[in-house]
């Protein structure tokens, strides 16, 4: 069971990195990457926490559309943060 | 047995977190696309392994949304920069 | 018989028919444009007759509970779950279905007037869709008795009202407004559940009497102070006291005239949120009189800073909404007193009639103020403009519209005759017992609150004739005839309002002990 | 209508195996035959445009599955594990030349190319960039040898062995 | 064994949420802050039905009948779609101020103030 | 100073959190009144839910019979909010009279 | 039992591959090297890790006849059949989208599709 | 029906409030009628006097709305300039609002929040 | 549009994630997953078609209004089923334990799942998976609408 727990640190800990990438970026684009490697992450967390309906619905709105809506709005608006 | 498969899990992780050092590192965007895309298989590798360290099989369900739903994420990030949409 | 079912069903019947005719709307709506604005009307006049039945119900045979999915509709407790209510539970007391009586008539009311005045826009199917689904959400608030539940109809209320906001997208600053509300209404919500994830984690229960119930036998954790202070904090946010109201102008004032009269609503939605929270949730284990001077001071802040940034607006709607704001500090005001009397001899001297004040005020200004509301859409509709620098002149033409007006605008600054006066009056002498300084800052924001109303009069419909318009239509007209009808009934006769709403509400608000004793020892037991 | 039929079998045998095991040892119970049936039946009608889009049922020979299957665990696995060595020889020594080449493949059908293209981006040191409407496929090589540089139409052989003989049997 | 490291991650990630929705100037940012704080709030819900040695409440072929709590999963299930709502209205508000205010920017997204 | 003030703000909210998420016993305190992970402190409801679903609804997966059975009508609320959520996108993205001009 | 040994062998090949694969995208220099590592290497390596749990599965269902071992053998193999279907046409598309962007190979020696596209 | 109003410390009667609405209205009427009756609409009688001044126009002889309360809003120019600053419009603000007021809540409660 | 390759994928594997996705809506009460996940997972393939063609091309496949019906349909769907019990109660689950459609019972205990289970639970599944299809693909179709055909007119 030790591994299970270090797997789950070593998750706990991309999540707070990835949490914190997805507002770091200048690049929305990359800040909607990293949002997308948060929700695959913790689609993998609700799933260590024994949730796979959770998971699979994470997955699919989360991970999938969310990322897909984001990408979509940033084409409607501009991908920088600031613009010049 | 057990402990075996969450061996494999932790070091799976280990594997993804290299490659979430990718993303943070990344100069391009396409880079970042790259390990996201990397990090999805991992991740798909990582559910099949622990669907078997729990005995739970019906969680193999949740790699198989993976496996299919990730690519669509890449493909939008890739027809944005293609200029596409 | 079917007398009996209908009685016995209403409360799910009053979200089940507008949530069903919504659902509808987008379908029927392809049929003709009229089929589909009498099925609105039809929709809302049925929610509106089944939620007078729940009223007489209440009245009559006291707090109504109804159980979703259960066997029987009104097993509370199943005989083998050992005491504790598992399914999602509807509790109608007499304070839910007094807010739900003032929500589906303002409903009634905007959806009627609508049916002129938006008949211009694209996109209207969706708009009659968005108002149906904005009252399921408000009702649901109402009635409910759980609080994952709430969090729901919260939710559908906040995203259908920021869509109805955005609704006129002119030039982007609607959609600016409904931006910025939608913001703030999803962080409140997002709270909220937060709050609702503290209070499963420890009690294990959702329902509202059954977490107030282990709260008390348990003690008062620190963690369930957490939890209080997010909900409060964010459903007086929603609510609109300052200094969280920044939201409210910018969203009552670019919505459409309905829509802004329905807001009203939705926000005291949220203000009966506050309101069961403290007193029904957290009453018997918080210090009230901490939670009573929390009401306290926002509202006298909201009625003093809202109606001296309303005396300052030049934009009609922006200056009503700030008035929306000032009066909802007289509710907050009149309830903190009494929250903050709570349990003392004080409560049955001054306290209960202070709560009953300001649950009086709470219909009395949605009557007043939506019909205001309406009437500023009115001017919008035939003058195309919301700025009061541009307008005057207005009552030569629009004669109905200014006596609609008249009526409101002496109505929110209480001047006798009209229903404002009654309600502040008690409001006034209560509060005086508590602490006469509040009382004097509401007599003083009453005057300015008279003041600023006597400018938009002054510039809107007096002066030389600057437009050549018509009187409105009448669909418009009928819809503010319904709100004049109950702000002159009560008015004259605040005895009925009194006693067939407002004292059962007032006793009802109150009471948290016997809520929970109707929920957890009611049914089967 | 046949492209309906088609999508519905194809899909029919998907939720098939999806359910293996839903009865006794390795049997289906009657109740996934139905729902499956029935499924399939809107998806197939559904997408039935979508999975015969260039109407061409050459696919459906049993044969070519036969192939397909042959080809799946024979030459493509040895060439996968073969991309794979290559690919660990040069992570570790870091010894690239890499460059972007054209190769025409002479295939004609949209499966067929995209049978190549996967093909070759999962084998040694190769990965399709781009596909022109002529189905020209422009393809990143990992280590060029000396002198194909200078070609116009990169040597077929080199750069995916012998993927489009395979292609040509099992897509086409 | 793991002490409340999920409930410390939540309360980071939600501060993160937080920050982004406070500090940054583009309106797409404060959604992303949006939409990490409610992903840290599901978080937070799954997390309080987990039962140490749990497995899912879900029978068909489970290793054992000792189970996680089932209703915070279903809350979370109602959580997260609505989360997806909010994040596309919101993203589409974006879309059209970007359009009438070619910026989004949100010192300058401010034609209504006082 | 809005920063500083914020930033103040932000702390207290954090110290509340994290007072949520810590939990003294695992420094020796005793346990008070905080959230344990893993190991809730009422369980009665779900318990119920876990015992009785199968019997009452039919349903293997158990988290399915409290979306569609026990809380089916907070599903009925989601939905609605997905549906409002359409909506809006819909009135909001929509072509104006002006546009299409 | 042997089988025990072969998934043990399994398993750390896939593991090795999948390590490869995270180091390559490390260590190579631009977005094509990476996806060559990205790519083939995870698929792989990703392939042989299921391919333990089937062989696992099967000596299960061998062992215990209990044929929910055949649906999770299945279902394992589908997820791989799912990751080779969507990985190389990600790649491709991502490696089209990197040079239409304008990101282009670096240490090339020859690039065909630049000349072409002016 | 009972028809009073009662409050703690008055009550109210409809029919007493009407009758005092007649009466105001009566003495409305009567003042009314003791005004002049000679006067003619529309002739010389009844436009204003300039004195030689042109008439200003019809928009320009109405007080607009944003000059109405002019004096008040200058002596309480302080207050005024305070909440100018605090409405700011910037959404970031809206939401610092909220977060700063649930901090301080967060500590109001934790001081004096228990029973 | 994407190129050749990515387009011809996509083809093959829209009525695959079809399938799939109704495979779990269809077990709903069986496995994990249910009418969202299900639903998500039919609309991340109708994204997946709507990103792999132009948008001038897909706006003639994948109809705006049609999607739109399919939610409302799935909507009255779900709250007729529930309005069903109403002899009993709002969303009572008539159908559980009746023998009828559905409404074989279920041991207590660990058993492998029979489809023909759970009363009104796979009807609600299906309306709500209909729905949630329909509701986040139109989601999708909206924004590229906008983006492709609206914005582009002046301001």
């Amino acid at each position: 069971m030790i591994f299970e727990s270090l797997l789950q640190i070593l998750l706990l800990a991309g999540l707070i990195i990835s949490a914190y990438l997805a507002i770091r970026y200048k690049d929305l684009l990359a800040c909607a990457v990293a949002l997308g490697v948060f929700s695959f992450l913790l689609s993998l967390e609700f799933y260590i926490l024994q949730a796979p309906d959770v998971a699979i619905a994470e997955a699919g709105i989360g991970a999938g559309l969310t990322t897909a809506i984001f990408i979509l709005a940033i084409k409607g608006t501009s991908r920088w943060e600031v613009e010049e | 047995m057990i402990d075996v498969w969450f061996l494999t899990a932790f070091i799976l992780m280990i594997w993804l977190f290299l490659s979430l050092l990718r993303v943070i590192l990344g100069p391009t965007a396409p880079d970042r696309v790259v390990a996201l895309d990397t990090i999805n298989t991992l991740i798909v590798a990582l559910m099949v392994i622990l669907a078997v360290a729990y005995n739970q099989i019906i969680y193999v369900d949740v790699a198989i949304v993976y496996a299919l739903l990730s690519f669509v994420t890449t493909l939008y990030i890739a027809k944005y920069l293609e200029g596409g949409i | 018989m079917i007398w009996e079912f209908l009685a016995n069903n209403s409360p799910a019947l009053i979200i089940a028919i507008p949530l069903i005719a919504a659902f509808a709307t987008s379908l029927i709506s392809r049929v003709s444009t009229r089929a589909r604005n009498i099925w609105v009307i039809l929709a809302l006049v049925l929610t509106e007759i089944f939620v007078i039945i729940l009223l007489y119900q209440v009245f009559n045979f006291g707090t109504k509970v109804y159980v979703f999915g259960a066997s029987s509709y009104n097993l509370t407790l199943p005989p083998d779950s050992g005491g504790i209510p598992i399914r999602i539970i509807f509790v109608v007391d007499a304070m839910s279905i007094f807010m739900a009586f003032t929500a589906s008539t303002v409903a009634l009311a905007g959806v009627i007037y609508s049916i002129s005045c938006e008949n211009e826009q694209t996109g209207q199917d969706k708009y009659y869709t968005l108002l149906l689904l904005m009252t399921v959400g408000m009702l649901g608030m109402m009635l409910t008795g759980d609080l994952f539940n709430f969090f729901v109809f919260l939710e559908i209320n906040s995203l259908a009202s920021a869509a109805l906001v955005a609704y006129r997208v002119d030039r982007g600053i609607a959609v600016e407004a409904a931006f910025k509300y939608a913001i703030i209404s999803s962080l409140g919500g997002l709270m909220v559940l937060f709050a609702i994830g503290i209070l499963y984690g420890q009690y294990d229960a959702l329902n509202m009497a059954m977490v107030a119930y282990r709260m008390q036998a348990t003690g008062f954790s620190n963690l369930d102070k957490i939890a209080m202070a997010l909900l409060t904090v964010t459903l007086a946010m929603k609510a609109g006291a300052i200094p969280m109201h920044f939201w409210v102008p910018d969203g009552y004032g670019k919505a459409p005239g309905a829509i802004s009269a329905m807001l009203v609503t939705t926000t005291y939605a949220s203000l009966y949120g506050l309101f069961r929270m403290c007193f029904t949730v957290f009453g018997l284990a918080a210090n009230t009189v901490t939670l009573g001077w929390f009401l306290i001071i926002l509202g006298v802040l909201s009625m003093f800073v809202g109606v001296t940034m309303a005396l300052v607006q030049h934009d009609i709607k922006r200056l009503m909404a700030y008035h929306s704001v000032s009066q909802t500090g007289y509710m907050l005001l009149g309830v903190g007193v009494g929250l903050a009397t709570l349990g003392t001899t004080a409560f049955n001297q001054y306290g209960l009639a202070a709560m009953e004040g300001g649950i009086f005020h709470l219909i009395n200004n949605s009557m007043y103020k939506g019909l205001l509301f309406l009437t500023a859409g009115a001017i919008i509709y035939r003058i195309g403009t919301s700025d009061l620098d541009k307008m005057g002149g207005l009552g030569h033409s629009m004669k109905y519209t200014m006596i609609f007006f008249m009526i409101g605008a002496l109505a929110i600054a209480g001047i006798p005759p009209f229903n404002g006066f009654a309600s502040k009056l008690l409001i006034y002498e209560s509060v005086y017992q508590f602490n006469p300084i509040l009382s004097i800052i509401a007599m003083i924001v009453s005057i300015l609150t008279l003041a600023s109303f006597v400018k938009v009069f002054h510039s809107a419909f007096m002066g030389p004739k600057r437009y050549d318009v018509k009187e409105v239509p009448l669909p418009m007209l009928v819809g503010m005839g319904i709100l004049t009808f109950f702000i002159i009934l009560f008015g004259l006769f605040p005895n009925i309002a009194m006693q067939y709403l407002v004292t059962p509400a007032a006793t009802a608000l109150s009471d948290p002990v016997g809520y929970i004793t109707r929920v957890l020892g009611g049914g089967s037991l | 209508m046949l492209e309906f039929i088609i999508t519905t079998i194809v899909t029919f045998v998907i939720y098939l195996v999806l359910t293996a095991g839903s009865g006794n040892f390795g049997f289906l119970s009657l109740e996934e035959i139905i729902m499956g049936v029935f499924l399939s039946v809107i998806v197939g009608a559904i997408t039935r445009n979508y999975l015969c889009k260039s109407r061409n049922y050459r696919m459906l020979n049993p044969v070519r599955w036969l192939l397909f299957l042959i080809y799946g665990f024979g030459p493509f696995f040895f060439a996968m594990a073969k991309a794979n060595l290559d690919v660990a020889y040069r992570v570790i020594t870091g010894k690239i030349r890499p460059g972007i080449v054209k190769i025409d493949p002479q295939l004609k059908t949209d499966y067929g190319i995209t049978f190549l293209a996967n093909s070759i981006t999962l084998t040694p040191g190769t990965l399709s960039v781009d596909v022109d409407e002529d189905n020209v496929l422009y393809v990143h090589w990992i280590n060029i040898p000396e002198g194909e540089e200078k070609k116009e139409y990169a040597d077929i052989k080199k750069v995916c062995g012998k993927f489009p003989e395979w292609t040509r049997r099992v897509a086409e | 064994m793991l002490f409340n490291l999920v409930y410390i991650t939540v309360a980071i990630v939600i501060i993160i949420g937080f920050y982004a929705a406070l500090f940054k100037r583009n309106l797409i940012k404060i959604v992303i802050g949006i939409s990490l704080i409610e992903s840290g709030v599901n978080l937070f819900l799954v997390s309080l039905g987990y039962r140490e040695g749990g497995i899912a409440p879900i029978y068909t072929n489970a290793p054992s009948t000792y189970m996680v709590l089932p209703t915070p999963q279903a809350l979370t299930l109602t959580s997260i779609v609505i989360g997806v709502a909010t994040t596309a209205m919101l993203l589409s508000f974006c879309v059209v101020i970007y359009r009438y205010y070619g910026t989004l920017d949100a010192r300058k997204v401010r034609r209504l103030k006082e | 100073m809005r920063k500083l003030l914020l930033c103040t703000a932000l702390i207290v909210v954090l110290a509340a959190f994290l007072y949520v998420s810590i939990n003294p016993a695992d420094f020796g305190y005793s346990t008070g009144d905080h959230l344990v992970f893993g190991h809730p402190r009422y369980v009665d409801m779900d318990d119920y839910f876990i015992h009785n679903g199968q019997n009452q609804t039919g349903a293997n997966n158990i988290v399915t019979s409290i979306v569609f059975d026990y809380r089916g009508f907070d599903t009925l609320g989601e939905a609605s909010v997905l549906f409002t959520a359409v909506l809006a996108v819909g009135m909001v993205l929509r072509a104006l009279r002006r546009d299409a001009k | 039992m042997w089988t025990d040994y072969l998934i043990y062998i399994l398993l750390g090949i896939g593991l090795i591959f999948n390590g490869l694969g995270s180091i390559g995208l490390l260590r190579f220099p631009d977005v094509y090297t990476r996806l060559h590592a990205a790519t083939k290497a995870t698929t792989f390596g990703s392939i042989f890790t299921s391919l333990g749990v089937v062989t696992w599965a099967f000596t299960q269902l061998y062992l215990t006849g209990n044929s929910w071992n055949l649906t999770l053998a299945l279902h394992t193999i589908i997820a791989m059949a799912a990751l080779i279907l969507t990985n190389p046409v990600g790649a491709h598309a991502i490696a089209r989208a990197a040079h239409r962007s304008g990101v282009l190979p670096k240490y090339a020696v020859v690039d065909r599709l630049e000349e072409v596209k002016k | 029906m009972n028809l009073d109003f009662l409050t703690p410390y008055g009550f109210w009667n409809p029919i007493l409030w009407l009758l005092v609405i007649f009466v105001a209205l009566l003495v409305a009427y009567l003042i009314w009628l003791r005004g002049n009756s000679r006067y003619k609409k529309g002739t010389e009688q009844t436009k204003p006097f300039l004195s030689g001044y042109a008439p200003e126009s019809k928009e320009a002889m109405m007080v607009s709305a944003s000059n109405i309360y002019w004096g008040f809003t200058s002596t309480l120019k302080g207050y005024y300039n305070f909440l100018r600053k605090m409405h700011t419009g910037d959404i970031r603000d809206y939401l610092g609002w909220y977060v700063g007021i649930v901090a301080i809540m967060l500590i109001l409660y934790i001081l004096w929040g228990g029973a | 549009m994407m190129s050749k390759i990515v387009r011809t994928q996509a083809n093959f594997l829209y009525p695959l994630i079809m399938i799939f996705g109704f495979y779990i809506v269809a077990h709903g009460h069986l496995t994990p997953g249910g009418g969202f996940q299900g639903g998500a997972v039919i609309a991340t393939g109708v994204a997946l078609i709507a990103v792999a063609y132009s948008y001038k091309n897909v706006k003639t496949w994948i109809k705006k209004t049609r999607l739109t019906a399919t939610e409302a349909i799935g909507l009255l769907t779900f709250i007729i089923t529930a309005l069903l019990g109403i002899s009993r109660s709002f969303f009572y689950n008539w159908l559980a334990n009746t023998g009828l459609l559905f409404g074989q019972p279920v041991p207590y205990g660990i058993n492998p799942g029979y489809l023909n289970t759970a009363g009104t639970l796979p009807i609600m599944n299906f309306a709500v998976g209909i729905e949630v299809l329909g509701g986040l693909g139109v989601i999708i179709m909206y924004y590229l609408h906008y983006i492709k055909e609206v914005s582009k007119n002046a301001v």
